[in-house]
């Protein structure tokens, strides 16, 4: 008979790598050699590709685009760990998550040019099309990873989403869900300060987004999510956690979007130029490129050799896209059904 | 052979299917340890046990959401959601993904849901108890909607929507769950998606009615000659098997328990209007439910199409 | 640089009015006695009530009702200490809510009866009608709440749902808007361990639902949802806090459904009959009881006098529900909109 | 008087709203401070500031449940969904309660909110940014459904909606909103809710459409004598407009851009049916988009119906 504290908990924020490039020992995940050039090689690849999107939305070569610019540690970090039997669930901000996991770039490009078929991702590689309704797709995560546990299959979902993505119902359904069955599921909240022109403070008043999953008994970190090492530690810790049978993490990577939010925005009416300056200096992959070379992993050489290297990749994936073959209007019908119905074979016939 | 009433049909088409295909499963509110609500899934949590009888949290776009994620690694989800009128906080997921994953992904992935929900008024239900907004569904290109109006066509049609590749939604009326017991085969059969049955032939006139409406429509057309059809898949609907009845009747009822503006009736009334006008003898009249929220138990009678009211329309009909 | 704890939380739960009905002075709100006696007699009435909306069911004379028995504290001890003037949004099982706040008992009868006519408060009672789809309402709490707010009218919203509401995605939106914007609301959860067959902790994973607060920044609270005085205080602290521009307030009371979900369920199919007695001992009546007692506030007279002048309350109110004139089928189209349309004037020629 | 485009017409109105009356507040996602991602409520949050121009989280049921409440309350709360795509999954909000709190409370509560959002195709947009579902919500008695197809009428028939008591949703086709500029008073006029207009009068043949199609429709029927009629309240619709029109004409075209089944088009060709049949000398022929999930930019111009289609249509309507 008093007023008694029940439950507590706490919530942890993981940080590795600095922005001079010095890591903590004590955190440091073993990661090779051949490993971290990887990883440095994605994120130059990611952030080229970024930046060509963005040239061909210009030239009008593709359509809308949603840069990632500022956010290669939180993609390429975690999506870096993930095993090829795992399924990915990502949002439209995830250029860096597709690559890292070997989506052909021309194909990336071919969905952002307003074709479908670049969204058929190969056999082999699961990860879901683009969703574009914002946080749905965690549902998604939540039911392969169901399904997948009844079929003792011992896989992992990833889900990708935004800051602005935990407002959703569908975001505490699915993370509800996944926590009563105890799924094995990622969810990774790239909280990079911004939803369009919504501050993150005002996308909830609690102070971090990792808390958010005690309200569904699961386990919530916050890393800083322009440390490719923080990322990669505490994905890797939380897939090895959902393997093993202990339930769904909520991680959530302080990033920050430094583009617009996609090329029909204009970021200088939300927000102030000191705010990216700041951001700026943090920047993941000079952050990687200062610890590399603290370790003799980078010089100008490599790095040059890694931007012609990712800059003839992007080349030909953007040749392939452009080559491709229109679609022809009966595609639009071939899709809806496994099989057309009466009534869309009488439609077909206007083609 | 048994005689089943519509709940038990639909039990028995859920069982032998999971028992079939150990990729179907049952998800949904109280499907689990209690049966259902309406008792449809009683017994699939003892004999399937509690993975493949999933008892959900109270979350209608979760039990969708997952249930689509289940579809797409492979499994043959059949989700319950507990009436039809709490599926709308379900409706971005049926049509935002449930639609369109085979649109979205290039056949790459699929999604062969099932969603079943009790439907329809009659039972003196609770706000929210009794809706009939079939037409929603048939208004969205990547998924197929169907209802039952017998035990049998229960078992056959639930077969099928189980069986078939895209998303179904699969509409039982409440109405309908014991009133009526008839044979039902124990073994495998189905019931073509996508066809119409002509449950008597006539001469003078067309009704094309469905669900519970189908049995007042039965009752309504006596001393008449006149051709029913129950059209048992509401989208997309069986046009050929409607043009064929009403190029010989040339006359034209339809009997539908949804409020009549853009309910189903106005797609079926608008391709005759386009198809076989020249054929067409009379206007085309649709008794259908009032253009007014379904209200409580004690105006409920008044709302839904009455036996009078089909005959009267035929009747006017028929002047022509 | 290092894995460090950037937050934490507690949830604290209040127990004041014990099973033997003694009570924890030091947490003891300070109540008059005579507001015990109208908590006391409000009690019993919703009891009596509840007990004949039932015999009333079986009879035919009502449909499908969701009984209270064992959630009386939960209802009258946070309804009770409401302003006239605060906004209360129910769901269907609320009838000791309704009838604290001085709702008609016969329009109680009359809704469950099956006749809209029930819904309409009266001028002055700020009650919005029940709300069937579960959690749906939270939404309206927090918009009402705003409306208030952005008016400069001191008022407060309450929203009543239970433990199954908690998993809608309305009741996280709702929760985290009324986070974002400070608004003054109570959020009341009656976990009653039961949303028809589905046990609590099936629901979700998190030990409380007090804590799923944290998830939007605001403070959640546990109370012994038995126990009156709890409640009352735990409410009153709630209100005063929202008016005082605290913001909103997530209370779970922790109670039990001592009856089936409704008329139309029998919950002997999903749990024990133990599980059932252990509650039955914490019944919230006989607590007040014993502690009324005690301090010789109670007698079997008093008792007497209360339960007559209850029966005839409830009498007066059956009465008046079932000689109200039937409703017309016109009445079906005078609400859809303030003005009748084209089509609804033509269809109203039937009648 | 000034000439503006259809953002600016909105956004007029909007203003002189807020103005006239402070319960008018505007509320969703970036309609404060961005001023709204097509500038419609640009300049609101200056001159009325963030209570009044309020930015919410990324929530739409949150953001529709959220206006219900402020209705309720007695403001005048103008919701905006980003993108009709983005409007699913708060139609449990619209549809359970929205829609229905008149009805179940008697009038004791109302909800005099307006739920915009751009609509419609053409903008090679991303997935779900081009829907035109406008039909779901006319099938759904309590809702009112506006379509404006010009700046001026934009303007008259916002203000219109605005003050009106019921709840209206209000479908801004996002290709029009700087395709064309006109003159728009500033001055405070409003446009009947419910009442259709006879964009050009004609004897051979009426088209009933609304929105952009309106456009498209107006340059096919050059060298025709066509009866083209603007909609723009889609429900209730206008009957008496479009009945009078067919009993002058005998033909009739719907042309509008949602998939065709059970599309808009079906309930006015099936009001015809009903209600004229005897007038008609040809088949009622519906242009509408094509029974699929209107596809990405590269083929999105074959979906949507073009002026070589209603011409089409109109030619096969003419050879009866
Ligand atoms: C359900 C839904 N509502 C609105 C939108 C429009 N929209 C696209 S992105 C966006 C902001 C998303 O912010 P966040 O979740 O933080 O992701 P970010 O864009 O920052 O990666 C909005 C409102 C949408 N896509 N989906
Ligand atoms: C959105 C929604 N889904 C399903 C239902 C059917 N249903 C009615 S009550 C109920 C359980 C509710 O449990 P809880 O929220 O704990 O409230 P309680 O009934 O225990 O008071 C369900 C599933 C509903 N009314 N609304
Ligand atoms: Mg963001
Ligand atoms: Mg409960």
């Amino acid at each position: 008979m008093t007023e008694k504290i029940i439950e507590s908990f706490q919530v942890k924020r993981i940080e590795i790598l600095d922005e001079k490039g010095d890591i903590d020992e004590s955190l440091m995940p073993s990661i090779s050699e051949q490993n971290i050039l990887k990883i440095y090689e994605l994120m130059i690849l990611a952030r080229m590709f970024d930046q060509r999107a963005l040239k061909l939305q210009r030239e009008g070569r593709l359509g809308t685009y949603a840069p990632i610019l500022g956010q290669e540690a939180s993609q390429i970090g975690s999506a870096f760990v993930l095993n090829k039997s795992d399924w990915v669930f990502p949002s439209y901000r995830e250029s860096g998550v597709y690559i890292t996991i070997g989506y052909p770039l021309h194909m990336i490009l071919q969905y952002w040019a307003g074709d479908e078929r670049g969204l058929k991702s190969p056999i082999g590689l699961n990860i879901l099309p683009v969703s574009i309704p914002v946080g749905t797709q965690i549902l998604h995560a939540a039911g392969v990873a169901m399904a997948a546990k009844y079929r003792k299959e011992k896989i992992c979902t990833v889900a990708y989403f935004g800051d602005g993505g935990t407002s959703k119902g569908d975001f505490h359904e699915g993370l509800n869900i996944a926590g009563v069955f105890k799924l094995p599921a990622v969810f990774i909240c790239q909280n990079n300060q911004w939803a369009i022109s919504l501050p993150r403070e005002k996308q909830t008043a609690a102070k971090t987004l990792a808390q958010k999953a005690y309200a569904y008994g699961i386990e919530g970190l916050q890393v800083d999510g322009n440390d490719v090492f923080a990322v990669y530690k505490t994905t890797e810790y939380a897939l090895n956690k959902a393997r093993e049978g202990g339930g769904p993490t909520l991680i959530e990577t302080v990033t920050y979007r430094i583009s617009d939010h996609t090329t029909a925005d204009d970021a200088t009416r939300y927000r102030s130029k000191e705010e990216v300056e700041i951001w700026k200096a943090k920047d993941p992959i000079q952050r990687l490129k200062l610890f590399m070379e603290k370790r003799g992993l980078w010089s100008e050489r490599y790095h040059k050799y890694v931007e012609d290297k990712s800059m003839s990749t992007i080349d030909e994936a953007v040749k392939t896209a452009e080559s491709k073959e229109l679609p022809t209007p009966p595609e639009m019908f071939s899709y809806i059904y496994e099989k057309l119905t009466p009534r869309q074979k009488k439609e077909l016939k206007d083609f | 052979m048994p005689k089943l009433n519509m709940v038990q049909a639909i039990n028995l088409a859920l069982k032998e299917e999971m028992k079939r295909d150990n990729s179907v499963i049952v998800i949904g509110e109280d499907v689990g340890k209690n049966g259902g609500v309406f008792r449809t899934t009683e017994g699939l949590y003892d004999e399937f046990g509690p993975e493949r009888a999933i008892d959900t949290p109270l979350s209608e776009s979760g039990i969708i959401g997952t249930a689509i994620g289940m579809a797409v690694y492979g499994l043959r989800p059949v989700a319950e959601i507990q009436f039809m009128g709490f599926i709308y906080s379900a409706i971005d997921q049926i049509f935002s993904h449930a639609a369109r994953i085979r649109y979205r992904s290039r056949g790459r992935y699929t999604c062969p849901i099932v969603i079943r929900t009790p439907y329809g008024a009659g039972v003196k239900a609770l706000e929210l108890h009794s809706e009939s907004t079939e037409a929603f569904f048939c208004h969205m290109p990547g998924i197929k909607v169907i209802v039952p109006s017998t035990p049998y066509h229960a078992k056959g049609l639930l077969t099928s929507a189980i069986r078939d590749p895209d998303p179904v939604i699969f509409l039982e009326p409440t109405k309908l769950y014991r009133m009526i017991k008839e044979d039902v085969p124990e073994d495998d059969y189905t019931i073509h998606l996508g066809k119409a049955r002509i449950v008597q032939e006539g001469n003078d006139i067309t009704i094309v009615t469905w669900g519970n409406m189908l049995h007042r429509t039965l009752q309504a057309i006596e001393g008449y000659d006149a051709e029913v059809i129950d059209l048992m898949t509401l989208h997309p609907f069986d046009e050929e098997t409607l043009l064929n009845s009403v190029k010989k009747t040339g006359r034209v009822v339809i009997v539908h328990e949804a409020p009549k503006t853009c309910g189903l009736g106005a797609e079926i009334s608008a391709t005759f209007a386009e198809e076989a006008i020249l054929y067409l003898k009379a206007p085309i009249i649709r008794v259908a439910g009032y253009d007014v929220i379904i209200p409580l138990p004690k105006l409920e009678d008044y709302y839904i199409p009455s036996i009078e009211r089909i005959r009267k329309a035929i009747d006017e009909t028929l002047k022509y």
